[in-house]
């Protein structure tokens, strides 16, 4: 069996297909996650392009409604929301736990089939016709107008079962398979991160399910709830959906978080600062991050009480945030740097993360919001958190543990070029959205007017710097695939579990369960032991 | 700081706005300088502390009570500051004084419709006086659509079957642009809005004259402006193409046949009647989807409105 | 190599079971007459019957899901789930109830009117 | 699945059967939690509009039968316990015991589900449809059909949460008789009972909230 791995060791679609290893399921996620992302990065592409002249440039208002719509549905639902935890966290955690596969790896298996079968509704929906709702589903929009509406509710229920059947596995697995010695406290941050992720999939997700249940009858029955017209109540719906989508934006960026907690130590040589303080934060944000919906009704109608009340949480939830950035900057302070991809893109997040983090203090201020909600600072802020620091931290994960997932090297110098790329492409692409949207600009507009041109012809020419530096990506990336393996066991001198095994790990991970020597930023130990 | 409030703002509109700005402006200075310094420390981190060698000794402090305190206190009531400052803003925003001039707006798919306590009725163009309060009181016909007036900063949602209200004291007179800010279909871009501040006699004339535009324009002319801003554009194009609604083009004078059947003759009478009671005759092939717009034009208005039809052919 | 389960985990048995069911017949045969009651404002009766309902709950809860006997952390996740829904329904009421209707010169109701079923 | 001796119902991947049992039970209470929020939405609703229309809410819920309610909360009790009884004799050890109390639980739940039907059949025949099939004569407040909405989707959902508990109890009482539990290993009981028992703590609310407001 030597020589041997989880990769080679059966061969055939049916032993991927049916697999129950979390590190084959952590990866068939990963390529079905980058194909939704590939097509909804064409969506959003075909929208910059659009948006290139006002009124008609490429194609007509409804065609325009569609495209910005499904370039949301399928970045949120097919993308962002299983992003990291489904992929990354499926291979790697049971790993840091030093665990055989997660606790339920039928579940698991059944989360990824539910995933595809998620997508497909929603190709589905896109074949037979699109929707053009945007992807908050606002009632009584999404009740009246046409499209195939029904069949993406659908595949946006039927994706909140994946994301709450992962959320289980997780925190199941981090309870009760943990190898003996590795307390709650000597856990890599990176499952703290995932612990809290898993806290929200779980309790957030069901009521999605019940508000697109809701929102499916009263399309199909009229059932009076959403529905102004027969004494229902829009704000309801509003209030639904924001409960489960406001915690959301942190099942997003909890996991980006909790790689930046790995990544900046590990090229840093020195361990983290403030363990505690950036476990128990992210526990406050899983928390606090159900407080504070109604900060994007500021402007709905909801009564000033509840607007005061939403704003004041909002604020408590942001400095979590700022604590792990703080204490990030601190892991770094008399460290030993090196900017390899990964560090590349943590720093790339700290920069980036850290104006969309500031930016909300705009959008949490009740006053200043009311100028700036559903303008282009809206879509500015989001897309600095969800790309600037999900995907970003995504792909800091992505280069960190391609040689573990895929036993290969990539080439660093087309990496860090590539790297480069995309921070330029980023901001080039949002920053003139910022200030588009502060001078009035709403969004989701296909006409405009004449003043806002040369600010969306920079934020198109800045989307095609960033595909580019995608394109770079996908090249290196595949061609490190073709190469035999290479990469060495521990490549960046991580001190986590993970490292301890061979790259790509055996099918049962550990040839035996791993003693607890060191702590999981411990690398003076690391190098004593070399 | 005049050249970044221009960067970053419209022109304001009312001195709310200027109250407006300076928050804004003070979270933004505020959000640059914990910018700068996270990204300065990270760069003279990166470099100072850049790896030289393999084995390079590292620190071993690895917490802080102090620290943590320190950037958990202070981030907390800078932001608890800038939350009681913006709430003060809020509620003297929130609540219109008792004497301010109310003007009813309802939106529909996708126009502005207004009608003043007079019963003066206009669409997608309102007139208010400048320094007096104006209240507007806002419902929609269909879907959710959202009030927005950017130089005065002030953004209101319209909902279906309830009232919400918005309103702000204009300080100069001039045109204000009016968006529609929630999303509502396919012409949810086109949904714009002109609000005129007047000085007080030239809106009192307004009000009981109408516009001076409307007195004096040539019929043709008149009915091309009125087209386009009282939104017949979103549904009726001039050039053939079709939309929610036929097209104008060779309309006038031609046969039309109806969705029960009927053949009629496009003359000025069903024109008349195609407007002000636009369920009576339904052409084959569309939905009965459009507005009345009686009481929303004058005698004169709906005149040129024939006149720029018949100039379609 | 396992020990026996039932040892290291007390569940109570038949007569205390027994005993519960009987204390939820009770318990619903008092909502059932309460609703009969006038208590001068409905908002009472509504009160009584969700305590009542409580109180059934967690007896379903500590003995027959044996919550009482098991280990904290599975209380811990069931109150918290309870915990967060309370908080959607506390802070939507919240908002439900301190929404003003605007008064207006206009007495129409409000456009887009509600269709009589 | 590797099996070790004497313990053939032992996951690789968990060192002892407690590991595995403790596992399941926290997931199991995970999943509950999703049933709970996912039903506490309705809730929700429910609350909001009847607080926005109470007077329709008081008129429509007359149209339910008190007498079957309450004979469905009395059925339901009483499943519970025999449920409960269920996975006691499991764990100490009663075959028969098991297979007769799960049968007896599938019957009650199957008598829930006849009494429901009788309920639901004679709304359909009044026209207290859900949404636009509402076509009952003679209401007096308006807006009465929404309270119909909410009845049908709470029992509905209630409903096939029942029909996919008796699928559970048929799964478990089918491996009983084949003989696969006993005191080391009788987690899917367990589980399929705390399942039931959620059914059972819903309905404890419904019931009230729908058949007995004035």
């Amino acid at each position: 069996m030597k020589g041997t791995n989880y990769l080679t060791e059966t061969r055939g679609l049916k032993s991927w297909l049916f697999t129950l290893d979390h590190k084959r399921i952590g990866v068939m996620y990963f390529w079905s996650i980058m194909t939704a992302f590939f097509l909804g990065g064409v969506f959003a592409m075909l929208v910059r392009i659009e948006l290139l002249t006002p009124g008609r440039t490429i194609m007509s208002a409804e065609a325009y409604n569609r495209m910005f719509t499904l370039h949301g549905a399928v970045m949120v639902f097919l993308v962002l929301i299983p992003s990291i935890a489904a992929t990354l966290g499926n291979f790697v955690l049971p790993l840091m736990l030093g665990a055989k596969d997660v606790a339920f790896p039928r579940l698991n298996l059944a989360s990824y089939w539910v995933y595809v079968t998620g997508a497909l509704f929603a190709l589905y929906s896109m074949l037979a016709g699109g929707i053009d709702t945007g992807w908050t589903f606002y009632t009584p929009y999404s009740t009246s107008t046409g499209g195939a509406v029904t069949a993406m509710v659908l595949a946006a229920f039927i994706l909140g079962f994946s994301t709450i059947f992962t959320g289980i596995n997780f925190i199941a697995t981090i309870h009760k398979l943990r190898a003996p010695g590795l307390t709650w406290f000597k856990m890599p941050l990176f499952v703290w991160g995932m612990y809290a992720t898993s806290i929200i999939q779980v309790l957030a997700t069901p009521i999605l399910g019940i508000t697109l249940i809701l929102l499916l009858m009263e399309r199909l029955f009229q059932i009076g709830i959403f529905d102004a017209r027969l004494g229902g109540d829009p704000l309801l719906f509003q209030h639904f959906f924001w409960f489960y989508s406001h915690p959301v934006v942190y099942i997003m960026i909890l996991p980006g978080m909790a790689i930046m907690s790995e990544v900046i130590p590990v090229f840093s040589r020195k361990t983290i600062f403030g363990y505690k303080a950036i476990a128990f934060s992210s526990i406050a944000i899983a928390v606090v991050g159900f407080f504070v919906w109604g900060h994007h009704m500021f402007v709905s109608g909801q009564s000033p009480l509840a607007g005061a009340i939403f704003s004041f949480l909002t604020f408590l939830v942001a400095i979590p945030s700022a604590v792990k950035v703080f204490n990030w900057l601190a892991t770094m302070y008399k460290g030993s740097i090196s900017l390899e991809a990964p560090m590349l893109y943590a720093i790339s997040f700290l920069l980036l993360f850290a104006i969309g983090g500031l930016t909300g203090l705009f959008l949490g201020s009740i006053a200043t919001d009311v100028h700036l909600h559903d303008t282009y600072f809206v879509v500015a802020h989001f897309h600095f958190v969800m790309f600037g620091g999900t995907v970003i931290a995504f792909l800091a994960g992505i280069h960190y543990w391609w040689p573990k997932m895929f036993g290969r090297m990539y080439s660093e110098k087309w990496a860090r070029v590539s790297a480069v790329l995309v921070f330029v492409g980023f901001n080039l692409t949002f920053i003139p959205q910022f200030i588009m949207g502060s001078r009035g600009m709403p969004r989701r507009y296909y006409n405009y007017l004449p003043q806002f041109q040369p600010m969306h012809v920079a934020s198109t020419i800045g989307s095609w710097v960033l595909g580019l530096g995608f394109l770079i990506m996908a090249g290196y990336l595949f061609a490190s695939l073709r190469k035999p393996y290479d990469a060495p066991a521990n490549p960046w001198g991580g001190a986590t579990l993970e490292w301890e095994t061979a790259s790509p790990p055996i099918t049962h991970n550990f040839e035996t369960t791993p003693a607890i020597s060191h702590g999981p930023y411990d690398y003076a130990a690391l190098r004593s032991d070399a | 700081m005049n050249w970044l409030r221009s960067l970053l703002l419209p022109a304001q509109g009312s001195a709310y706005a200027g109250e407006y700005d300076t928050l804004f402006l003070f979270i933004t200075l505020l959000s640059a300088f914990f910018f700068l310094l996270i990204a300065a420390t990270a760069g003279w981190f990166v470099w100072r502390y850049r790896r030289a060698r393999e084995q390079a000794p590292t620190s071993m402090v690895t917490q802080s009570l102090a620290l943590e305190l320190t950037w958990t206190l202070i981030p907390l009531a800078i932001v608890m500051g800038i939350f009681f400052w913006s709430l003060k803003q809020y509620v003297g925003a929130s609540v219109a004084p008792g004497d301010a001039m109310e003007i009813q707006v309802t939106a529909k798919k996708w126009l502005w419709a207004f009608e003043y306590q007079n019963g003066t009725r206009t669409v997608n163009e309102v007139h208010i006086p400048v320094g007096k309060p104006v209240k507007f009181v806002m419902s929609s016909e269909d879907v959710i659509h959202s009030f927005f007036v950017p130089s005065m900063r002030l953004k209101q949602d319209v909902l279906p079957n309830r009232y919400t209200e918005l309103w702000f004291t204009p300080a100069t007179t001039g045109m204000h642009t009016l968006l529609c800010a929630e999303y509502c279909g396919r012409s949810h871009s086109d949904m714009l809005g002109k609000i005129w501040v007047d000085d007080d006699a030239t809106f009192q004339k307004w009000l009981e004259e109408g516009d001076e535009s409307t007195r004096t324009m040539p019929l043709k002319e008149l009915g091309k402006m009125l087209y386009e801003s009282r939104g017949c554009s979103t549904c009726h194009s001039i050039d053939g193409t079709r939309g929610d609604g036929p097209s104008l083009k060779n309309v006038f004078a031609h046969d039309i046949k109806l969705a029960d059947g009927k053949t009629v003759i496009a003359d000025a009478n069903y024109i008349r009647e195609s407007i002000l009671q636009p369920q009576a005759k339904i052409v084959l092939g569309y939905e009965p989807i459009m507005p009345t717009f009686q009481g929303l034009l004058r005698e004169r208005e709906i005149l040129a409105l024939i006149e720029f039809i018949r100039s379609l052919n | 190599m396992s020990p026996d389960l039932s040892q290291t985990h007390p569940h109570g048995g038949p007569k205390l079971y027994a005993a519960v069911l009987a204390a939820l017949l009770v318990l619903t045969g008092i909502t059932v007459t309460s609703s009969y009651i006038d208590f001068g404002s409905p908002a009472v009766n509504v009160v009584i019957a969700l305590v009542i309902a409580s109180i059934k709950a967690s007896l379903v809860a500590l003995y027959f899901m044996h919550l009482r006997y098991d280990k904290p952390v599975l209380s811990v996740i069931f109150v918290g789930g309870l915990f967060f829904l309370g908080l959607l329904l506390m802070l939507t009421m919240i908002d439900a109830g301190s929404r003003d209707s605007v008064p207006s010169w206009n007495s129409k109701p409000p456009a887009g009117g509600p269709v009589a079923r | 699945m590797s099996r070790t001796a004497g313990e053939p119902f032992l996951q690789h991947h968990f060192a002892t059967p407690e590991q595995q049992f403790e596992a399941g039970k926290i997931g199991m209470w995970l999943f509950l939690v999703t049933e709970i929020l996912l039903f506490g939405g309705l809730f929700v609703g429910y609350g909001l509009m009847r607080s926005r229309n109470p007077a329709a809410f008081s008129e429509a819920h007359h149209h339910l039968d008190r007498i079957l309610g309450l004979l469905n909360t009395v059925v339901l009790l009483v499943s519970s316990f025999t449920m409960v009884m269920a996975v006691h004799a499991a764990r100490t050890d009663r075959r028969k015991r098991l297979i007769a109390f799960l049968a007896l639980t599938l019957v009650f739940a199957g008598v829930f589900l006849g009494i429901k039907y009788i309920e639901y059949s004679h709304k359909f025949h009044e026209g207290l449809l859900p949404g636009k099939f509402y076509s009952h004569k003679g209401d007096t407040v308006p807006g009465q059909f929404q309270f119909f909405s909410f009845y049908f989707m709470m029992t509905g959902l209630h409903g096939i949460h029942i029909l996919g508990g008796m699928g559970a109890i048929l799964w478990v009482l089918r491996r009983s008789v084949q003989g696969h539990f006993s005191s080391r290993y009788y987690t899917p009981v367990d589980l399929v009972g705390l399942y039931w028992h959620l059914v059972d703590l819903i309905w404890i609310y419904l019931f009230p909230l729908l058949y007995l407001i004035r």
